[in-house]
């Protein structure tokens, strides 16, 4: 009987006391410094470059295979030989396009996040930190608030291409550079922003110049539009799934297909990928894109006004 | 680096002798008429017997006094190349000294005595390894595959085995991305592929449910004589013996039926066309992601493909000649498929480029400017195409 | 009286008790989840209306739009009826169940005893639910429900007969007016602790949860129910929650009287009750979240070697008392004294030397 | 089909033995764990483990990478004490190849170390607690401490779960500023964090009826089912390698090493809850003792590390018992064979011999009381 009794104190003592939850959307913990999340790949906002040489170590050393290199491509914007500045000056309207740093690029830099294990070795071997390339890696995975908007519907829409890869780091540019100055703060930025905000919760990427802050209507209408979306769409006798390809011609004529490199940021939607409006689209898909649009209506909550 | 550690034959570096004092000074002692070899790793001691004297090595080491080895730490296989090794680490509570203890099996023998009547750790330790080595271990009680109930029939851990390919997402992405752009029609889902691993598991099924089958005969069979749980278990036991050996008996012929490939070769094609077949299920996959099915049409989708696929390749050493040709065709392809791919990159990251230039002379809004280089990117295609 | 005509009134109480009925669980369940929120130091719900409090009402407009799962191999009809079998007894027993002096669907004469007979008939529930969902699990736990609410129903009664007699009716109005500025817990605690742990055990809390072990059974009996019939289980669970709490705070705390005097007007009697209830409706979520739960064995054996023969010393004190008009404070004294032993024994009990205690194999058979 | 009927049984009904299929997905598996209980009644009569479901091939993995990459592999098999097993694997190249760690890394990885001890035994007593039936109290002030710890972790490291921060001949990153107090700030919380388990469990009378007395264990029978760890120390016998075969540093600290009587399930549970608070003060006792300045990796380690020819069975303490890594190198950029010795796998196979003959219920909180960690059983 004391035993019981004294877990039953126990019990209420906890009762007493603060409770230690944290109200995760609302309130969010400062993420330390060190916090690894999604490889990045860094941008070099002043010379509108990645920071990247394509040296593939990160690509070496990877044990899951995550990261992919293709190149190194010559750098255009890298001085030649016997480069005379001012002579390129004169022919360029006074102004020299060879400044970077950077003598080579990489071609593609795929990372495929889903497969990331957050090692990260490919920081620890990236080379760029040195001081002719400006002392900033190429490869961080120091931005962990970036990580939580990570949830896709596709695998494969994980695969991020280099404007992908660079999104974050050049919408976030401030915060960024913060975190990635020569000298890193105390405690990690925590990047509250509204542009990731509004990413996390309609689950569409935009463009950078469409992330904006999402009104409290806005966001209640998220809500119950995931809520209720397949209600409404039974309601409104619409089909839940598409009907397969009568034949075998709309399999070779790419409707709705891959979004090209240019729109893949986009194509990280699934409203988007699926509603067909990527140029080139056969005949075909016509039907799938009226579909689709009112999928994406759903999905994609607060359109371009 | 798995080339350069993975020598065949490559030596060994040289044994350094073990410092005088150490617990095989004892084992020597109490075994003086068995030849033990002992050495010095970075850690314990060891020594190297054979297997024939392993049973009695062990026994001594557990029950004589001054060794009193009561404690097995762990017990592992490796693959040397040359044979398979069986390594104990052993460990006395009373005088607080550790031994490892070595012993080796051919490849064509892969037979050890079992240790497990001596220490019951031993027991599971001897199932991991005869799943992931093959080596046998006489007199173990229970030797049935331990991290997967029905077995994989190769043995994973063995260095002959390859580490799988893992799957391409990067490749597939790219590969996509190329063919959109270059509006080239993908190609018909005709991949050869042969069934062979399916047999082979459809084989290893087929021996289930007979095993099945014959346990519940068996069963039925104790139930209706009345025998109580312990005898049936028993007398179901008996059964699945029989029916194993039954299959044991047949398997010989049917390896000297089947006689001519050497098993490394039948695992190797086995490994390369159950790549070839990954192969086409990713095609198919990726095709009807890209017509936009669902998951389970997707599914459907690719099982079709597959089924055309076995059908397809049912005789495999009689392909026809139209089938022969693609695949010829298609085999030089990818290299120069790369290259074009490259070169099509390339230009158009400068036509990228140049529009991107051009937009932000102008002044214009990202948006517009995103915009701008799709259209010209466009133009691009259409000139390409 | 609510109404004139007798059937008008019976209809407005009995409609009362229907509305009431299935809205009592969603503030229990709220309550329980914010209490044992906090026992762990948590917020508990919070998200669906201010502070949670909506969340029980999203969770019910969840389970009732639920697909209405039935495995293939159950037994229709004995699968599909168990939920109403538990759930019926439960409310029928609220009929006699007067919560103040003046609101009570009908007062009976025998109402202590109808409300006993008539709750323990869901057991017939469970034993229909474990049977016909054709599920190992389900049969386990519905054998151990069974076995458990048969073994406490006789604590339980003793406990409740010993105030029977001291109070001298079975009519539940009649036993709090009995119990006037004193209530029965003063005079017989050793009744009230084997009611109360009985009543435990009656309502599967922690730690008599054997039958729904998440941990073991995986649910028990409801594991193959889902959506509304499910909830109807749940809805049974809080409301034999609610009526041993109101049974107990009714024959032990004297229901809607207080210290003060007997009279109290029909707004403090609702208040004294809801306090009286809610006491014991919290000490059942406390003890959820602080006790483990006990083996089927030690479950048995603490009911017929511990509860049994104390409530029958309860039963044989109080007949002294009556046969020999013995002031109340000698049996307080006589109840307090044996219910200080019966600590003290499940002290000294858990705390013996260790022996084994199960009927251990001679050895591990050979494997197989 | 049987013409003739089994003669009638005049005082008993006849029974048949229940088979019930625990797991893969059992709230009480404590991951991707089954078990098949034959049960008379309530009572097992035959229990046979399956596992397996995680198994990853994480030893074939680690031989097809460089010394490295293998460094994640690690965290992956026992993710509850990710630094153990990391340091394990440190322990095993670094004697391979000869490399000396620096001391101020050897404080660190301690530090680490214990505090990873403490919160995979939090993490024990909470899942214990929910086994034998508490509704989730002692699981949630487990993980309120163990959120402490990791939030610490992640300071360090940048990673809650799989740090991938010893390195071979010292640690990643030196440890951040103000880390020794905030390390005294977690101690202290933990501390608050075990007596509230210990106020909610040890004495309670249910948990005592449940957990005195079942499934003794003598030492005999641990030493030869393979137990290791606090399996083992219930039972009696005072083996820790931390005493037993120092590795590192661990023969500068005093300590205690907790021992059961009977080799029971509570015993087990005591045993783990006082490592807690002897881990807690080797902590203190490493923070008094660490030197501030100083290089935290050994020097000349190159980036792609080689080792020479060798062999080497290196083991730690670990939460769950004796970790062991036998390392083979042959002088590449990769270990030859790498082979792990988990404690759970072990404990686990013993399981058979524990279960049988207990009640159902009991076969459950046995499970617990091994606090098996499937992926490091499977690997």
């Amino acid at each position: 009987m004391l035993g019981i009794l004294k877990s039953l104190a126990t019990a209420m003592s906890a009762f007493v006391r603060k409770p230690v939850t944290v109200q995760y959307p609302d309130q969010m913990r400062k993420l330390p410094s060190r916090n690894r999340g999604l490889p990045l790949l860094v941008w070099d906002h002043e010379h509108d470059e990645p920071v990247c040489i394509g040296c593939r170590q990160c690509d070496d050393i990877c044990p899951v295979e995550c990261i992919t290199v293709i190149g190194p491509v010559e750098n255009a914007n890298y001085p030649p030989k016997d480069h005379d500045e001012q002579a390129c000056k004169a022919t360029n309207n006074g102004v020299c396009p060879h400044i970077s740093p950077r003598r080579t690029l990489p071609e593609r830099f795929l990372i495929d996040e889903d497969r990331c294990m957050r090692c990260g070795l490919c920081e620890v071997v990236c080379p760029t930190d040195q001081e002719r390339y400006g002392n900033q890696k190429a490869v961080v995975l120091g931005t962990g608030h970036i990580s939580i908007q990570s949830s896709v519907y596709d695998r494969r829409e994980n695969v991020l291409d280099l404007e992908g890869l660079t999104y974050h780091s050049r919408v976030l540019k401030l915060e960024l550079n913060a975190v990635m100055g020569t000298k890193p703060p105390e405690e990690g930025l925590l990047v509250n922003s509204p542009q990731a905000a509004g990413v996390r919760l309609s689950g569409v990427i935009r463009s950078p110049t469409e992330a904006r802050p999402l009104s409290t209507g806005t966001r209640l209408k998220a809500r119950l539009l995931k809520l209720y979306a397949p209600l409404w769409l039974r309601l409104r006798g619409l089909p839940r799934k598409k009907k397969p390809p009568a034949n075998g011609e709309a399999l070779s004529g790419g409707a709705a297909g891959w979004p090209s490199l240019s729109e893949s940021v986009r194509g990280k939607t699934k409203a988007i990928a699926r509603s067909g409006r990527v140029p080139k689209i056969s005949d075909g898909g016509e039907k799938a894109q009226a579909e689709g649009e009112e999928e994406a209506e759903l999905v994609e909550t607060d359109k371009a006004q | 680096m798995a080339e350069q550690q993975a020598h065949p034959g490559q030596q060994q570096a040289t044994l350094v002798a073990p410092p005088p004092g150490t617990v095989v000074d004892i084992f020597k002692e109490v075994l003086s008429d068995i030849e033990l070899t002992p050495y010095q790793t970075a850690g314990d001691v060891a020594i190297v017997v054979q297997r024939e004297d392993l049973p009695r090595v062990m026994k001594t080491a557990k029950e004589h006094p001054r060794l009193a080895l009561d404690y097995l730490r762990c017990l592992s296989g490796v693959d040397t190349y040359k044979e398979l090794e069986v390594v104990y680490h052993l460990y006395s509570f009373r005088h607080k000294h550790s031994v490892q203890v070595k012993a080796s099996c051919s490849y064509d023998e892969p037979h050890m005595p079992t240790v497990s009547h001596l220490w019951q750790t031993a027991n599971w330790h001897e199932r991991e390894t005869k799943e992931l080595f093959g080596i046998i271990f006489d007199g173990h009680p229970d030797l049935r595959p331990l991290l997967t109930e029905e077995g994989l029939g190769y043995y994973i851990l063995r260095k002959s085995h390859p580490l799988a390919e893992i799957e391409e997402w990067q490749e597939d992405y790219l590969k996509l991305a190329a063919e959109l752009e270059a509006k080239t029609k993908p190609a018909a889902a005709a991949a050869p592929a042969a069934p062979s691993e399916a047999e082979d598991r459809a084989a290893k099924v087929a021996l289930a449910q007979k095993k099945a089958a014959a346990i519940k005969k068996a069963r039925d069979e104790a139930r209706a004589k009345g025998l109580s749980t312990e005898e049936e278990k028993a007398f179901v036991q008996q059964a699945l013996r029989a029916v194993e050996e039954e299959e044991a008996k047949r398997a010989p012929v049917a390896a000297s039926a089947a006689a001519a490939p050497t098993p490394t070769e039948d695992r190797a094609a086995k490994v390369a066309l159950a790549q070839k077949k990954a192969a086409a299920i990713k095609k198919a996959r990726d095709e009807a992601r890209a017509k936009g099915l669902s998951m389970e049409e997707e599914k459907a989708f690719v099982q079709q493909a597959l089924k055309a696929l076995e059908a397809e390749a049912g005789p495999p050493p009689a392909p026809s000649a139209q089938a022969q040709a693609p695949a010829a065709a298609a085999a030089p392809a990818p290299p120069m498929d790369r290259a074009a791919k490259i070169a099509l990159a390339q230009k158009k990251a400068t036509v990228i480029k140049k529009a991107r230039d051009e937009a932000r002379a102008r002044g214009m809004s990202s948006e517009e400017e995103r915009r701008f280089v799709a259209e010209a990117l466009k133009k691009f295609a259409a000139e390409q195409g | 009286m609510i109404a004139d005509n007798p059937w008008v009134d019976a209809l407005v109480r009995l409609g009362v008790l229907a509305i009431a009925m299935p809205l009592i669980p969603l503030v229990l369940v709220y309550l329980e989840r914010k209490v044992i929120g906090r026992i762990q130091m948590r917020l508990g719900p919070m998200r669906v209306g201010p502070h949670g409090t909506l969340q029980t009402v999203a969770d019910t407009i969840k389970l009732l739009t639920k697909e209405d799962l039935r495995p293939r191999s159950a037994d229709r009809w004995t699968f599909e009826l168990a939920p109403f079998v538990v759930v019926v007894p439960t409310l029928v027993a609220f009929v006699a169940l007067p919560f103040t002096g003046g609101f009570f669907i009908r007062n009976l004469a025998l109402g202590l005893f109808f409300i006993v007979a008539v709750s323990g008939l869901s057991i017939v529930g469970f034993l229909m639910a474990g049977w016909g969902s054709d599920n190992k699990y389900a049969l386990l736990g519905g054998a151990r429900a069974a076995a458990q609410l048969i073994s406490y129903e006789i604590p339980l009664v003793l406990a409740v007969l010993a105030v029977a007699m001291i109070g001298g009716s079975l009519n539940l109005e009649e036993l709090v007016n009995q119990q006037g500025r004193v209530p029965f817990i003063i005079w017989q605690p050793l009744a009230f602790l084997i009611f109360t742990t009985a009543g435990l055990a009656e309502v599967y809390r922690n730690p008599f949860d054997i039958p729904v072990a998440e941990s073991e059974v995986v649910g028990g009996p409801f594991i193959e129910y889902s959506g509304i019939r499910w909830s109807m289980f749940q809805l049974a669970e809080y409301a034999t929650t609610l009526l041993i709490a109101v049974l107990a705070s009714l024959i032990f705390l004297g229901g809607w009287n207080w210290p003060l005097g007997n009279e109290a007007g029909a707004w403090l009697q609702i208040i004294w009750i809801v306090l009286k209830t809610s006491f014991f409706v919290l000490f059942f979520f406390w003890a959820r979240a602080s006790l483990p739960r006990l083996r089927v064995d030690q479950l048995m054996a603490f009911c017929w070697q511990v509860l049994l023969p104390f409530a029958f010393l309860q039963v044989i004190i109080n007949g002294l008392v009556l046969v020999y008009g013995w002031p109340d404070l000698l049996l307080g004294v006589f109840s307090g004294l044996a219910t200080i032993a019966a600590a003290y024994l499940t002290y000294r009990s858990a705390r013996q030397a260790v022996e084994p205690y199960s009927p251990r194999y001679q050895t591990v058979r050979s494997i197989s | 089909m049987a013409t003739e009927l089994p003669p009638p049984v005049e005082h008993e009904l006849e029974t048949i033995d229940l088979n019930i299929n625990v797991g893969p997905q059992h709230p009480a598996t404590h991951g991707v764990f089954r078990m098949i209980l034959t049960v008379d009644g309530e009572l097992v009569v035959d229990a046979d483990p399956v596992i397996g479901y995680m198994h990853r091939g994480g030893e074939k993995l680690s031989e097809n990478c460089d010394y490295r990459q293998a460094i994640g592999y690690q965290d992956r098999t026992d993710y509850l004490a990710q630094f153990n097993t990391e340091w394990t694997y440190m322990l095993a190249v670094e004697k391979v190849g000869g490399i000396e760690v620096p001391e101020r890394a050897e404080y660190i990885r301690v530090i680490l170390g214990e505090l990873n001890r403490i919160s995979s035994h939090f993490m024990f007593a909470g899942a214990f607690g929910t086994d034998i039936g508490l509704f989730g109290t002692p699981f949630m002030y487990s993980f309120r401490e163990r959120e402490r710890i990791q939030d610490l972790f992640e300071e360090v490291t940048g990673e809650r779960m799989m740090y991938n921060y010893f390195r071979p001949g010292g640690v990643a990153w030196d440890i951040p500023d103000g880390f020794k107090d905030k390390v005294r700030d977690v101690l202290k919380e933990a501390q608050q964090g075990i007596d509230d388990l210990d106020g909610l469990m040890t004495e309670n009378e249910v948990f005592l009826a449940r957990c005195r007395g079942l499934n003794p264990v003598s030492p005999e029978e641990a030493i030869n089912w393979g137990f290791s760890g606090p399996m083992l120390r219930a039972t009696g016998v005072k083996h820790d390698l931390r005493r037993a075969e120092p590795y590192s540093i661990y023969d500068r600290f005093d300590f205690d090493i907790p021992v059961g009587t009977s080799g029971d399930v509570y015993d087990r549970y005591l045993v783990r809850l006082e490592e807690m608070r002897q881990s807690a003060r080797i902590v203190e006792q490493a923070l008094e003792q660490i030197p501030d300045e100083g290089p935290i990796m050994a020097p000349g380690i190159k980036r792609v590390l080689r080792l020479p020819h060798g062999e080497v069975y290196a083991r730690t303490e670990t939460p769950r018992g004796e970790y062991g890594i036998y390392l083979i190198s042959r002088g590449g950029e990769g270990p030859y064979r790498l082979k792990i010795r988990s404690p759970c796998f072990c404990n686990l196979s013993a399981l058979r011999n524990m279960a049988v003959g207990n009640y159902m219920a009991d076969a459950i909180i046995i499970l617990g009381s091994i606090d098996i960690v499937l992926c490091e059983v499977d690997r």
